[in-house]
């Protein structure tokens, strides 16, 4: 429930009123009139609200955080008329279960609350003539004004076109954090955020937008947090769902540019090929230690792709175990914002050198190399000419060993209610294989329409099984 | 004999221990001098996931090797 | 104060006991008795406590939680006895000018004492007999190991070199803010931060250390609290001054290392003398626009100096009131984060292709050019022979326009008295001049020991007073 | 008469409205060309403030010009 109240709010009534013996936590939130604001000695306060508006907008703050937060109840009173010091100007309690949800959903409130409550104040001070200030969010009464924040950049871009842009970067991790930061920063006007880790204590030291109280929270919903509040006049949208073949085109559909911040090749030719399939730009950044190499994708123009560049698309297992080879801050930083610098001259400008080149970054040597893409003609890739469905459907003899799936010969099973059998008694992800690839790729598709979602085929059929490769320095 | 000069991007450079290196070399093709130097410095990579870059433009490791040429080679890098 | 009570706690007390007119918020965690625990309902609890240690393990906490977060006060109320349905088991009371810290304060405290608190509770059941529980909370809060925060780099730096180093960096504005966060994260055991700038709303595009609830407030202030939350495990030291020459040679004499983060020719060559004369490794970078410059100078190897490249000193008002040339964050965050890729390469390794070199920086272009430096064999700054203080006396006729002074010809003026009575005349700083800028300069340093503080000499006398140049474009 | 390739950075680039430009010029030393440009461009900016960079060298302006130079003009920068 939330109320106003013109006279002063008594803490013990309403804590009572959330009395209830299945809840373990009340937190209470109260919010004192200061006797200072910005230097300035404050000497009483008057609130002035537009009732019916702060009333349906408070209430609909706490009906969504008892939708968000696992909570008992929620209770706010905030006060309007004439304060004096000391006095409590809102209240708000939590009970809940467990601590967790009660602090969570308190802090919710209080934050929207400040955020979107209309609500004006006049400060009263003891120096000074007493002034009305528009309640914007926590103890800053500035009046941000949209044009005020982007004034240092007015010069270098056209804020209509960042404005009106829609950005979707996929993983805020090292170069996430970085990028999104900038492109926030910029205020591309509706960025996308899709991860699916949380934040580990050995992410910090390269993942800025993370802290030590942000450790086991969902990234997504922390960079959320932070980004609204590097830039309030931004859209976004952050997504805890990892990419797949099954949802990448509907992700890709979102943007009109496509930031890959991903950590894996698996996942970055599945986003290549889904920006060329939907002609979408993409500017995708690897790093091992101190090198990176950084490259920018536009379909409409004949520039080539990344699969033109390799005769067989390389796999993570080639890359090998070696997620232990080490990374800085300073560096997955760097490229990072080198990303969202090429993001944004795309954006803004249509161009970029990264566009026909790959940057080749070493940041021990302090160099850029330019290398000039290479382009098949008759890349089907490049001609938007890509399968990603069956993508998900067919595995390669890499990504078997990648996602220790267990493997099924169906070259004697004829029937597929035999192979439905041996599948029963395998654990986890289970990729068929016949001699050529075609036939299990028929079965798979048949199992799924059956509903059995953990097999695959092998594509390319039992020659193609491969042994592991090892990358030990 | 051609002289050119190699460098090595990331890992590979690791594994050479050199950042770049001038060599004389009799080999026709980027394919035949790779699998050399493989032999050498064991890159433990298979070499149709290795790009060649020679005078910064990306080539087939088919290329035939010219006097005086720069070459790079790159592997893969994935990390984010 | 932490206290343990063995009768009902009253809240509106508790409260009470923490009004405080300064303070703007009041954040209390209460945990009620639940009529369930772990599928089994509950009718009364009992807690034992060892009072001695619970006592001493509860003040600690508490006074942890005053150092980590800038609180005004935190109280805490543990019950113990016979408790009943309902009641309150604990009250912890938070206040603070800023409701960010008394939640996060209030958070820390719960967390704590669940963790370390020596408390039993015997649970009087409704249907089975009652039980002593040993009270260890699920580890919300997680105890961070120190090597797990640099586990990613633990290949790439030898840590106790960057946990031993002394870092100062000046300026926390677009450089300084990526600089530090990346400095912070790498583990720089002793990070120095000097500027005297307040966050405003037009920073936040590019500083990424600051969000929208921060303007007003000190950076420094907010540069410290962001990276404690980053980085537990380094010393952090952040001090709201600008430098001067009066100050520099103390602040630069903190560190081994120091940051040039500043956006003046001023500055930047006031630091750039004060390490050759100091003898410290210094990383300078400027930007305009997409273009930057970034070097670094060990006054150790003769290598050269900033001033040997040039005929004459650049001053802030040759290259004009172009204080609006505008700036991305991208840009300038992509040479934050470069510069300390570069100190920490110099901390680990001493290296760095930045020491030699200038590095002309193209973000436009993608493009880094290495110039070789150029070293005069007869500078004496390169020599460390410079004269700080009368760096603080002389003013160059650029600076009396940059810094707006009031210039007075003292030629006609041969009582030092006669020159008091002109200076009290004028406003702000005033610039002396005489004919070669010998007398005056003398004159000066008559009235500084006399404690007339904003006097300087103009150095070379009236034929170097100049005329404004610009720049606009 | 000499070849050389000259490049522009940060304001004298936007001031010259080219990131670069080859140029015959029949100045015998960098102070003497800079001078020359600034009648066209009007850098406004004192030429004693500029450093030049010859072939990846920082150089005197008193530097003679040689056929197939490669110089850079670099203006002071300061933001942060």
């Amino acid at each position: 429930m939330f109320s106003l109240s013109e006279v002063a709010i008594d803490r013990d009534r309403c804590s009572k009123e959330l009395a209830d013996q299945s809840a373990g936590a009340l937190v209470s939130f109260e919010g004192w009139v200061r006797d200072n604001n910005q230097g300035h000695e404050v000497k009483s306060l008057e609130y002035q609200v537009y009732e019916e508006l702060a009333l349906s907008e408070g209430q609909k703050i706490i009906t969504e955080a008892k939708e968000k937060f696992n909570i008992k109840d929620a209770l706010c009173y905030h006060r309007h008329g004439h304060l004096h010091l000391g006095e409590i100007a809102i209240w708000i309690g939590t009970t809940a279960t467990h601590r967790d949800d009660a602090y969570k959903a308190s802090r919710y409130i209080i934050d929207e609350i400040k955020l979107r409550l209309p609500m004006w104040k006049k400060e009263h001070y003891l120096k000074r003539e007493a002034k009305w200030v528009f309640c914007r969010d926590h103890h800053t009464h500035v009046h941000f004004e949209e044009s005020d924040y982007y004034f240092r950049q007015e010069k270098l871009v056209d804020q209509s076109k960042l404005k009106n842009a829609k950005v979707v970067v996929i993983g805020a991790g090292g170069l996430g954090s970085a990028a999104l930061q900038a492109l926030a920063g910029a205020g591309v006007g509706s960025l996308s955020i899709y991860d699916h880790d949380k934040v580990s204590i050995s992410n910090l030291q390269r993942q800025f937008l993370y802290g030590t109280s942000d450790v086991g929270e969902f990234k997504v919903d922390i960079a959320l947090k932070k980004l609204r509040e590097l830039n309030p006049f931004i859209n976004l949208n952050a997504i805890n769902k990892a990419v797949s073949e099954e949802n990448i085109l509907d992700i890709i559909a979102e943007g009109e540019l496509i930031l890959d911040c991903t950590d894996n090749l698996r996942t970055k030719f599945l986003i290549h090929d889904a920006c060329f399939k939907l002609s979408k730009t993409l500017v995708s950044a690897s790093i091992y230690r101190g090198d990176a190499i950084l490259r920018a994708f536009d379909p409409k123009r004949s520039l080539g792709c990344l699969r033109c560049q390799y005769e067989e698309t390389p796999s993570d297992s080639h890359i090998g175990n070696c997620n232990d080879y080490g990374v800085l801050g300073a560096n997955v930083a760097t490229i990072g914002m080198m990303m969202s610098s090429v993001a944004i001259d795309l954006l803004n400008k249509g161009e970029s050198h990264a566009l026909e080149n790959s940057l080749l970054i070493n940041l021990g040597e302090l160099s850029i190399q330019k290398v000039v893409n290479f382009k098949k003609f008759d890349c089907p890739v490049c001609l938007g000419d890509v399968e990603i469905v069956n993508l998900g459907l067919e595995v390669s003899g890499d990504e078997i060993l990648d996602r220790a799936m267990t493997t099924l010969d169906i070259r004697e099973l004829n029937e597929i209610e035999d192979i439905k059998v041996e599948i029963e008694k395998c654990d986890g992800e289970v990729a068929l294989y016949c001699h050529r690839g075609f036939r299990s790729l028929e079965v798979v598709k048949g199992l799924r329409e059956q509903g059995v979602k953990r097999v695959y085929s092998l594509r390319g059929g039992a020659s193609t099984l491969v042994k592991p490769t090892s990358c030990h320095l | 004999m051609k002289n050119i000069s190699i460098h090595y991007f990331a890992i590979l450079r690791e594994k050479r221990g050199e950042s770049s290196e001038s060599l004389q070399t009799e080999c026709q093709t980027y394919r035949d001098l790779f699998i050399e130097l493989d032999k050498s410095y064991s890159f433990d990579l298979p070499i149709s996931i290795i790009q060649v870059a020679v005078n910064d433009e990306y080539s087939l490791m088919e290329r035939e090797i010219v006097d005086g040429d720069k070459v790079v080679f790159i592997p893969p890098v994935a990390g984010g």
